[in-house]
């Protein structure tokens, strides 16, 4: 098993095609996305319940090595000021095929 | 404003069932309409009143009248957004005056839809190219808005710009936005199409037409009502203008429609089409294109307030003037 | 009860995709409908039965006829629950009694609609009020059980009481339930627009009616034999209960409506609310007002013995009873 | 291939709709059908076409002809697997061969929705009993490459097997898979009910069908468009397989359709099923009996060329053919 | 980077009214929910695919400091008996804007 | 608060029944699932708009004690090597009823 850091990012879920674009260019390899989240934060509530996703939020979590998972967040940090959300590290232990 | 009218409007199916909606969220019901069922009834209506629009401009054809009626259609849609612009200049941000405007500039297809069946309920009939009127005002507001935003935010701040979003990346979101794609396509396959082969389809585009709205309506009722616990905290200024603004774009569409000598029916419909605000082409624009301005500020005024108003109050008062303006 | 009446209803199509729904998981087949879809369903089959249904009545009035059967519903929703709540409390704990006496005091609204399939294959009218009847039964029996549940286990324990829900909250929750709203609603609407104003919902609520009946009826069948599994663990007591009380609520709703004098289909109709059993307003506010009874009881009874178990026998054998009775 | 014929193909809304809907994809149109809608539509057609079916076979009869045809379109779904399984081994691995040669030799669905609506254009008729026809081409294909597979695996490797599906296992997958449960579930309950049964069931079954057709083809047009960009990493091999084969098997198709002495309408049907590819069925059998085959190859080839080759090109073509053959 | 703590808490869809009401009372600024998840426990499998939301579960995810993560996991305990379903305390480091 | 390990399982969505009758088999008592996932991986994108759920992903959340977890991880190892996907041990505290 190797040691790997969990990277959850809850954003916009308008903005997460641009997420999904930042995580590539960084490298990071392989990523799974829960398009349907609802939430409470900052910016009010998100019931998902608008036609166009305006006020729907998206999950995404990453598995990568710790390194890249900081250089992540750090990447993150601007999208995040923008649009809202928020970012976790999480250290973990991986099995992969 | 007739009070026939009014109870016209009022014992409209569609509009009863708004009214159920905005009732179950009052009284605290757990009524649902999960997605992406609302989404499945709003691509239905895109597609059928686009479609059927392009089977009557086909048969019509695009006759002087018509293109005039469309000239102005987009004139409108340009020029509502400035003059908006600088009305909330005077108490928002650059990015949030911007946003409104396109908001308002813009149209909302289901008001549009709503209205078409008002029309219907008082057997006046409407021609088929004032789909394609809709169609075109979807999506010029919002490059004027943004571009109004651009011109004026500079000024503004020094700007430590973010990148900002290219200019053909915008104009894909203005022209391409997934609904615009369905209507004015299901527009020209309907006008490839020709009354003919629009025979087959007319129990799906016809038939069942009003049924699916009053859903789409119960969920729109349900939808607006939750957003109406936020209108508190917009403060009186957004109150004010999501409410008033349609009374001044109502006229103003309305001269021009006088102007023209466009007929009752294509009045009435460019004149909801001015007073409406779009809440599915605009907000997703907006998202993109000026992050910072606020969903909660133009998509709460579109849906909770202006969306409601024009629907229960507009469609009597603004067809009233028609009455006598016309007569 | 005769063969022709069995194979009538067993040659209905929403019968037949009954059985395929249950044909489906007992083959292990991976078919699955899955959610919303069932709701729109729902959501269509609920708008569609309250809207004909208030226009039926708005047509016929509200005769001294038609008051005397709603009262005599209601009557039957409030008393259902009690002698079911005793006969249960001979082997079960006060929560699941009063849960399941509920559930079976209250009607299941597909069952309803699958009998006026069923007496339209026969060719057998019914009143429109019979909607509002089914209506004015969703409620009651979840009132009744919660409140014999407070009666009686104040008594049984102690009772570390743990914040019980309130009365307001609890009324909110039995008459505004989300289907409740959706059925009440559009029986209101459906009396307020009329015979004149319905046309034009024709195609929607009558045309393609039977279809969407077929596809939630395969639903059903897929959720129904799911369960199936999980009778087993219940005891006998609940199996013998979730196919006998119908039978007994059957045979008292018959009295009763033979008693008033009510036109067969109405009879029918009477009956098979009262031997149905709720699983979607009852299961809702019971989670909610008596969160320690198990769901896995009194819906599963609900759901996977009384709804297969009226639709295929009960239906023929109330109608041949009714036969004999009224003739 | 006449002009004509590819025109009144391409004037079809449906095939129209699939066009709107790669065109969303090329553009980067946000355009999205959000699952389960295409489920939905897709349930819709598998009941309704299986519905039909069924009815018209119970009207028509099982007369020798039409067994004569259901034994040809069984044969057809077993030896295209045969062949097509050694003309990819000699590029491809054993595993990947079999998952494709059982895609190209089981059946699309909605191919032959299209295929239908394609006819009804042209107002020829065909017989519903096609419908049993595809409905038997579903599954055998499935078996033969499974089978293939295994025969042939052994041989190439010494096999660290992991634990393979067991047949009664496979058999479930190929027979009682969800869509060809439903619609087989269909033809039967059509068959049962018969002409008089279904009446009430033409407005949901036939009335909307065209419409239903066009949204889901718009999906199919958005869902084949995006795996566009994966086709060039397939490689020329696969490219070319995916457009060839479909001319051979539809080649052979037509002379067992000329042989038998099928009417027009029905060898173009038999002529397109043997054509078409599966990408319902077979995938979910495939990922099951053979996991290893890569996914991104067989549903590839099945959804992002042979569908929108036989729908645009094919149609016209192969009945161009039989015009020429039958005259 | 702040250190926080993840609380999760799967339990009864219709239950996730009331407990976002009593997390927002003991004062958690943001969250995010599920509304969909199937699951498996002691009272039996939830396949959620009932009309009813009664055999659903939801999916909660709220990130807050550690301190109060454990006053949430306290007050939780009454509903979790009740309705049934689990929450769990993960500690993290997370970005926000 | 008990000591647990979140098992968090990504893998075909067509593979999760197989991989909660594994779960059972091993005696983990709970778990739950979100249905619809999409991702990017080795295998490529899985979009999950294709109407058999073959480019789609499920998310399974088990928790367990922590032996029992590593038992999970080894016996996963061959389902993720067919037919992909990842798997995560994460240590946390939990709450039950
Ligand atoms: N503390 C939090 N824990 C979990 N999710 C959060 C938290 N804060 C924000 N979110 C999620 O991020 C979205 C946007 O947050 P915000 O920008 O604060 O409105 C919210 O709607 C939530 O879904
Ligand atoms: N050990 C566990 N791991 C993950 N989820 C669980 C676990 N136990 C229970 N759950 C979830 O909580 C729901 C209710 O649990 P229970 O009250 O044990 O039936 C289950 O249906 C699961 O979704
Ligand atoms: N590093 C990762 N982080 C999160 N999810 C992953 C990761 N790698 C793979 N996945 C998920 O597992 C699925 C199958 O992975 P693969 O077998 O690598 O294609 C992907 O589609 C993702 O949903
Ligand atoms: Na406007
Ligand atoms: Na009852
Ligand atoms: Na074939």
């Amino acid at each position: 098993m190797e040691n790997v850091t969990r990277v959850e990012i809850i954003t916009d879920a308008l903005e997460m095609r641009e997420v999904c674009a930042l995580l590539e260019s960084l490298g990071v390899s392989g990523y799974s996305v829960i398009r349907d989240v609802q939430g409470q934060g900052e910016r009010g509530r998100q019931l998902g319940d608008e036609l166009t996703d305006v006020f729907k939020n998206s999950f995404l979590l990453a598995v990568c090595e710790p390194a890249l998972a900081e250089r992540v967040a750090e990447a993150l940090r601007p999208i995040l000021q923008r649009r809202g959300g928020i970012c976790l590290l999480t250290p973990a232990r991986s099995v992969r095929h | 404003m007739s009070f026939d009218l009014l109870l016209t409007n009022f014992l409209n199916p569609p509009i009863l069932f708004f009214f159920l909606g905005m009732a179950a969220v009052l009284a605290k019901s757990d009524l649902d309409i999960p997605q992406p069922l609302p989404k499945a009834f709003a691509l239905y209506l895109l597609f059928a009143i686009g479609f059927k629009g392009g089977v009557e401009l086909a048969h019509g054809g695009l006759q002087p009248g018509v293109l005039k009626a469309l000239g102005a259609a987009i004139s409108l849609a340009c020029v509502v957004p400035v003059y908006a612009f600088f009305i909330l200049r005077r108490r928002l941000d650059v990015k949030n005056a911007a946003a409104i405007a396109a908001t308002y500039g813009s149209v909302s297809a289901v008001t549009f839809i709503a209205a078409t069946s008002f029309l219907g309920q008082l057997g006046v009939v409407s021609g088929g190219y004032m789909v394609a009127a809709m169609a075109l005002m979807e999506s010029p507001a919002i490059i004027v808005g943004v571009a109004l935003c651009r011109l004026y935010s500079a000024a503004e701040t020094g700007g430590v710009a973010h990148p900002s979003l290219s200019w053909s990346h915008l104009l894909r979101e203005a022209f391409f936005n997934g609904s615009v794609f369905v209507l004015v396509g299901s527009l020209i396959i309907g006008a490839i199409t020709g009354a003919r082969g629009a025979q087959a389809l007319l129990p799906f585009t016809d038939g069942i037409f009003k049924g699916v709205l009053c859903l789409f309506l119960l969920d729109m009722g349900l939808v607006s009502a939750r957003r109406l616990a936020g209108l508190r905290k917009l403060g009186a200024f957004p109150l004010a203008f999501a409410t008033l603004i349609p009374l001044g774009n109502a006229a103003l569409a309305l001269l021009v429609a006088k102007s023209l000598g466009l007929p009752r029916g294509d009045a009435f419909l460019l004149c909801t089409l001015s007073a409406s605000a779009s809440y599915i082409a605009v907000p997703a624009a907006m998202r993109a294109a000026i992050p910072e301005a606020n969903p909660g500020l133009y998509v709460t005024m579109a849906l909770a307030l202006t969306f409601p108003f024009n629907v229960i109050l507009g469609f009597p008062l603004y067809y009233s003037l028609i009455q006598r303006l016309w007569s």
